[in-house]
């Protein structure tokens, strides 16, 4: 092993922050301090998890760690593993990446909070709970890291303690996610029953040829405590109320990186614990999810009216997005997918601080009581667009390239499997993305656009020190969308690889050949290859779209002396036209728009909103319910 | 050598040039066609260049409410990223940039001028505006259904067996087995596109985000000058693209062996169907409500579609 | 480099808006009529247009009542120069039967200074056509002196 | 919508029912009442035009000159409503609505139809001058005491409005010979003369 140092890395970056959480908390009330610690804290794991993308991702290296050496005896593996591969190392990535802009962003950000004291102590206990699920080799480890998980989160949901909303929605998560923690413990205890033994490489290698009923409704409660946790469809409203409460930095990281824990355990646990996902009832269950986790959570971000709840419904559609790819269980799908995840975590985290940032600014992100901001907060609302275009999938930004490669997935699959369901995934697929576009125009026209409320006149724009997390993510959300080649090459490329191979997973903690003796396992799979159906090259277009500017801005500068003037003064003349009347405070926004998609579709839209009650009882049944349902449907399909 | 050729492709044809002076020209034979289907004797074919140039000279009112930036850059990434999907779309066989961009990518970057539009239009602050925002993102929402249809079909169909997005491929096809247009199965769904076309472009029925006579011309209520003759270019540029995406989806296999000769099929054949899909709709129907335009292009356009669908699907 | 293609398109692409200021209506049937397809002005190059930002020709009617004032002086203010301000018929030039009404604070050149005016009650729309030619020219002069 | 289809297309290949106006001039129909023709040497300056007009578009400006007074009288077609009440009123034909309908303007004074005439003045009203004893409004005529109308010569001005409008056909007035005859059985005293009469110079 000539990567001995990297060894010990993944273990420091999961420590640093639950001690930088700690160490926090002694900073008491001194802010400075408080946020160098945290910064640092942050710094240090990004930067561990960076040092870890050679060996990793290019030299296809799977890091094990054993706590305290305690080495697997006679093939059984007794301690706690610590295991990084391609996968773990790409949810990794993505957390750390995440957390540092949030909590970058929050140093100036909750400074309007009176009670900030124990805001970075929760927000990096959030961080190393997450970090430790997807870096974790042990089932009842990454069950500890949920719970911890769990919990800080529904302490940052609740952050805001004089928002009543704030406290109802924790209230409701707690209640819900315990569902899910819940459906996880189960399932791991059925697993330790049969398996005796909680490390994952080995539970997958003792598993899938072992399957009794026990285990059908062990993976019935692990894929539905993962789903509970990636809020996958009938768990998404308790999403909205979380997202839309917590301060914007904590939904960052809630919609971006905790739901990504979910679908990092259902990847875990359908492709590698159990296996199932060869099967095509459980492909179809699965993409059956993740189109109506799509479809119905941007119907439901279509009607809402308040900037972040919108936002948390769109993290269900796009997680939707990324469940539908993963279903498809074939490389380009799974690397479709994974693209999306990682996207995913850029746009939302970049519109979610937006909306803190509007919310810093003016007080509120009700979209009726707002408008106009762009001329106030330029720069907030190009960052904004560039993360609207981002998620709706306008290219060259990094939306349309993941789900330009989700619809290749579909499609292809369709034809592989000659069944035309799959093709109408892609249609939903594309309808969803074009109702995504059509509640950020809604988002655009209520708060950047339109006339500016007259309460707003002297606002001003976020701090530097918000902004910059905010420009980071936009350049990020550009650069991937630019260059999907080297995504796939550097990330995605090995992260499928690693989804694929299981055998190398096992062998890598179970030592050369154990993957073989169990007889499930042929031998190690050859690099996937992505097969395009079409062809998208956004340097091109970049470079094209920039020639052609500057031809057109030439061709203007020529022309400049036949042309009429650009003017702009404050007077009669330049009052916006009201039909003649003098102009006044009217704004068309929110509510107001799409109506002849609302009014056609008003029996679908009523129903849903009538649906999601608000009622913790109801979203408890409807847990309950999928849970059900998904147990009965894997008894009876596998 | 390769380089100055590519230039030209950029800038010439076609590129900024060709698609400026086609585009126009097509808008000019509309409105001239419209106006003979109406017993008029109709402006000019120049008319749209004449409007263009005059539009150039006049002042550009910036509303002091407006969102200035957004306001004035929003006209031009529309029209430029028009003129680069034109690069994208095979003319008669001949693709200046093949390789590139498929039906799928093709579909979004359409979406980009409308979306120029739109966000320019929110961007002006006028209560107009925003009632055209809406309806025009209405329209979108409505054609998109159908058009990704369409395009699964013709990408089942042109795949043999398995599915392609690729539009080289799909040219390929058609010249070794023939157009689309003569293949029944593609029928519904070439219908279901010359329907899509004028809702895409904004032409009447479907023009309801830019309905000047209810909303004063919605999003473009406060535009004037550069910027307004701007957005008409667009729009002129629009109805080429869309003609061409049609002439190469479903007519793309006529080759006579001269690349020149088909080019100029395929151009006389974006005017054909800009006639028939837009000037004689135009001149026959008087403007849908926003909700009848949903309702039509959902069940009516997109049942075409999927039975376009189907037919390649399951039929032989 | 344009100047020139400009400067001639002035002329030939005039853009109406049509403002009413009070008028019973029949200028603005004979207007409305010039469309049709026995008139067709549009091969002369006019159009309507939906909002006073796209307009070259301000075409007005009536006699400015006081309700209309503001609003049609706004509008006027709105459009974007070059513009040329037509009066229709003979309301708007001098309040014909209406002055000295209570409610009519007319005539519009009280207010702005008229370009050309079209006398007729209504004009006959072959006047209409005539007072609009000779605005597109004062359009053309106007793009010139710039 | 097929109708329509067969409409369009047929549209398409038939002549259009365009007029190509500005390039071949029209003709009013006939009957058309276009920009006003004044004869100003026909006009007697009874004022009746002034008075009938509607648009208060007519008006009369005087100027004393060594010969008379020089009346010019202006009509503003701006304010015209093309009714034709003055035309039609003018006893003397002075006034013609004529079928040029071509009435476009850059300046006020393009929609100015003026003509000017010298008003003689009469030697009687002069000599009346030079006395100085003329008071000017009082009558030298009273009213008869049967109600019936009575005409003041030094105010009449022979227009003959008042025979013309008489619905009794009680009064005869010749203009060459400046008389006025009343008719006393056939008069109804019904006050219409007096009422017309554009100089006030019938009392009753």
């Amino acid at each position: 092993m000539t990567y001995e140092i990297f060894k010990h890395f993944p273990v420091l970056a999961i420590m640093c922050y639950f001690l930088g959480a700690f160490i926090v908390t002694l900073a008491g009330k001194r802010r400075v301090l408080r946020n160098v610690v945290a910064g640092a804290v942050m710094l240090i794991s990004l930067s561990l998890l960076l040092s870890l993308v050679v060996p990793v991702m290019v030299n296809g290296e799977i890091i094990t760690y054993w706590m305290g050496n305690w080495e697997p005896v006679e093939g059984y593996a007794i301690g706690i593993a610590i295991e990084v591969d391609a996968l773990s190392l790409f949810f990794g990535l993505l957390v750390a990446i995440a957390v540092a802009l949030a909590g970058f962003y929050s140093f100036r950000y909750i400074t309007q909070d009176d009670a900030n004291g124990p805001f970075f102590t929760l927000f990096l206990m959030l961080s190393g709970g997450v970090m430790g699920i997807v870096l974790s080799g042990d089932l009842f480890n990454i069950y500890v890291m949920l719970e911890v998980m769990t919990f800080a989160a529904v302490g940052l949901t609740a952050f805001r303690t004089w928002n009543p909303n704030a406290r109802e929605a924790a209230f409701k998560y707690l209640v819900v996610g315990s569902i899910g923690s819940t459906c996880v413990l189960l399932g791991t205890a059925l697993v330790y029953g049969q398996c005796h033994t909680l490390n994952l490489a080995q539970i997958s290698a003792m598993l899938p040829g072992n399957m009794n009923p026990t285990m059908i409704f062990a993976f019935a409660m692990l894929f539905t405590g993962f789903g509970c946790k990636s809020f996958m469809f009938p768990f998404h409203p308790i999403a909205a109320d979380a997202h839309g409460a917590a301060p914007s930095s904590v939904s960052v990281l809630i919609s971006g990186v905790f739901t990504k824990t979910g679908v990092y355990g259902i990847i875990r646990v359908s492709y590698f614990l159990f296996r199932t996902m060869g099967l095509s009832s459980m492909q179809t269950m699965l993409v059956f999810i993740g189109c109506l986790s799509m479809f119905v959570c941007v119907t439901m971000a279509l009607n809402q009216h308040d900037f972040k709840r919108l936002l948390a419904f769109h993290s269900i559609s796009q997680i939707g997005y990324i469940l539908t790819a993963l279903g498809l269980c074939s490389a380009i799908g799974i690397a479709g997918g994974l693209y999306h995840a990682i996207n995913h975590t850029l746009f939302k985290g970049l519109l979610f601080l937006t909306a803190g940032a509007v919310l810093y600014a003016t007080g509120t992100t009700y979209l009726d009581k707002l408008g106009g901001l762009a001329r106030k907060m330029p720069q907030t609302a190009a960052l904004f667009l560039v993360g609207a275009f981002s998620i709706s999938g306008i290219p060259p930004f990094n939306g349309f390239a993941s789900k330009w490669m989700i619809y290749q997935a579909t499609f292809e699959k369709a034809a592989e499997t000659g069944s035309i369901g799959y093709a109408l995934v892609t249609v939903v697929c594309v309808v969803t993305s074009v109702l995504t576009l059509a509640s950020f125009i809604k988002v655009g026209q209520s708060v950047f656009f339109g006339q500016l409320r007259p309460e707003y006149e002297n606002v001003k724009e976020t701090p530097l020190s918000m902004r910059i997390p905010m420009w980071i993510m936009a350049a990020l959300c550009f650069l991937t969308g630019l260059f999907p080649d080297l995504m796939i090459k550097y990330l995605l490329g090995p992260a499928t690889a690693a989804v694929l191979n299981t055998a190398r997973y096992i062998d890598a903690a179970m030592g050369a050949g154990y993957a073989e003796a169990t007889a499930y396992f042929d031998s190690y799979l050859a690099e996937p290859v992505l097969t395009f159906a079409g062809t998208w090259d956004p340097v091109s277009w970049l470079v094209l779209f920039v020639i052609i500017m500057c031809a057109v801005t030439l061709v203007s500068l020529a022309g400049k002396s036949g042309r009429g003037a650009v003017t702009l003064t404050d007077d009669a003349k330049h009052a916006t036209f009201f039909g003649g009347e003098e102009a006044q405070y009217s704004h068309v926004a929110s509510g107001d728009l799409f109506w002849g998609f609302k009014h056609n579709l008003r029996g679908y839209l009523g129903f849903m909103s009538r649906a999601h009650s608000g009622v913790t009882n109801d979203y408890v049944v409807w847990g309950v319910c999928a849970m059900a349902v998904i147990t009965a449907y894997c008894f009876i399909f596998m | 050598m390769e380089f100055l050729i590519k230039i030209v492709y950029i800038l010439i044809f076609p590129g900024l040039l060709f698609s400026t002076v086609f585009g126009l020209w097509l808008a000019g034979i509309d409105r001239k066609v419209v106006a003979r289907m109406q017993k008029r004797v109709g402006p000019p074919v120049l008319q749209p260049t004449y409007d263009f140039f005059k539009l150039l000279g006049k002042e550009t009112i910036v509303p002091s409410s407006a969102a200035r930036h957004t306001f004035l850059i929003a006209p031009y990434v529309g029209l430029v990223s028009l003129v680069v999907t034109a690069l994208f779309i095979p003319i008669g066989g001949l693709q200046a940039f093949g390789g590139m961009a498929d039906m799928v990518v093709i579909l979004y970057l359409i979406t980009i001028p409308s979306l120029a539009i739109i966000f320019g239009g929110s961007a002006s602050a006028s209560p107009f505006a925003g009632v055209g925002v809406s309806r025009s993102m209405v329209t979108i929402m409505a054609y998109e259904l159908p058009l990704i249809l369409v395009l699964l079909s013709v990408g089942r169909a042109a795949g043999g067996g398995l599915v392609t997005f690729s539009m080289e491929q799909v040219t390929l096809y058609q010249q070794l087995f023939g157009s689309f247009l003569l293949d029944w199965r593609l029928i519904p769904a070439a219908l279901a596109m010359l329907l899509v076309i004028p809702c895409e472009v904004g032409a009447h029925p479907f023009d309801v985000g830019e309905a000047e006579t209810e909303i004063c011309e919605g999003p473009l209520v406060e535009y004037s000058g550069a910027p307004l003759a701007v957005f008409k270019l667009s729009h002129a540029i629009k109805m080429f693209i869309m003609t061409a995406l049609f002439a190469a989806l479903f007519l793309g296999g006529i080759s006579t062996g001269m690349v020149w000769l088909d080019v100029v099929i395929a151009l006389v054949i974006c005017t054909a169907v800009t006639l028939v899909c837009m000037t004689l709709l135009h001149a026959i129907t008087a403007r849908l409500k926003v909700e009848q335009v949903f309702k039509f292009f959902w069940t009516v356009v997109s049942g075409l579609a999927l039975v376009s669908l189907l037919l390649v699907w399951f039929v032989d | 480099m344009f100047k020139k293609l400009i400067d001639n398109s002035a002329a030939k692409s005039p853009w109406l808006f049509h403002i009413n200021a009070g008028s019973c209506n029949g200028c603005d049937i004979e207007l409305v009529a010039l469309l049709t397809p026995r008139y067709d002005v549009e091969r002369l190059g006019f159009k309507l247009a939906g909002t006073p930002r796209h307009a070259d020709i301000v075409v007005v009617t009536g006699p400015v009542t006081a309700q209309s004032k503001d609003r049609v002086l706004r509008t006027i203010a709105q459009v974007p120069d070059p513009k040329v301000i037509v009066t229709l018929g003979s309301c708007p030039r001098s309040c014909n039967v209406f002055r000295g009404s209570y409610s009519v604070v007319g005539p519009l050149d009280k207010y702005v200074p008229i370009d050309v005016s079209i006398a007729g009650c209504t004009p006959k729309p072959e006047a209409i056509i005539d007072g609009l030619a000779l605005a597109t020219q004062i359009l053309k002069e106007k793009r010139g002196a710039k | 919508m097929l109708p329509f289809i067969k409409e369009a297309v047929t549209g398409l290949f038939s002549k259009p029912s365009t007029e190509a106006y500005p390039f071949k001039p029209v003709d009013a129909p006939a009957g058309y009442r276009g920009r006003i023709v004044f004869h100003a040497d026909q006009c007697i300056s009874c004022g009746m035009c002034e008075r009938v007009c509607a648009g208060g578009a007519i008006s009369t400006r005087s100027e004393e000159t060594e010969e008379g007074t020089l009346i010019t009288r202006r009509f503003f077609l701006g304010s015209c409503t093309f009714c034709g009440h003055c035309a039609a009123f003018c006893v003397k034909h002075a006034i013609e609505l004529s079928p040029d309908y071509h009435m476009v303007a850059r300046t006020e004074e393009e929609l100015v139809v003026e003509g000017t005439y010298l008003k003689k003045k009469p030697a009687k009203k002069a000599e009346a001058a030079a006395c100085g004893n003329a008071v000017e409004g009082e009558s030298s005529v009273k009213p008869r005491e049967d109600g019936l109308p009575v005409n003041d010569p030094a105010k009449c001005v022979y227009c003959t409005l008042c025979a013309k409008k008489c619905p009794a056909g009680a009064l005869t007035v010749d203009r060459k010979e400046k008389t006025w005859v009343l008719d006393e059985d056939k008069c109804v005293a019904c006050g219409t003369c007096a009422g017309i009469c554009p100089k006030k110079a019938i009392i009753m």
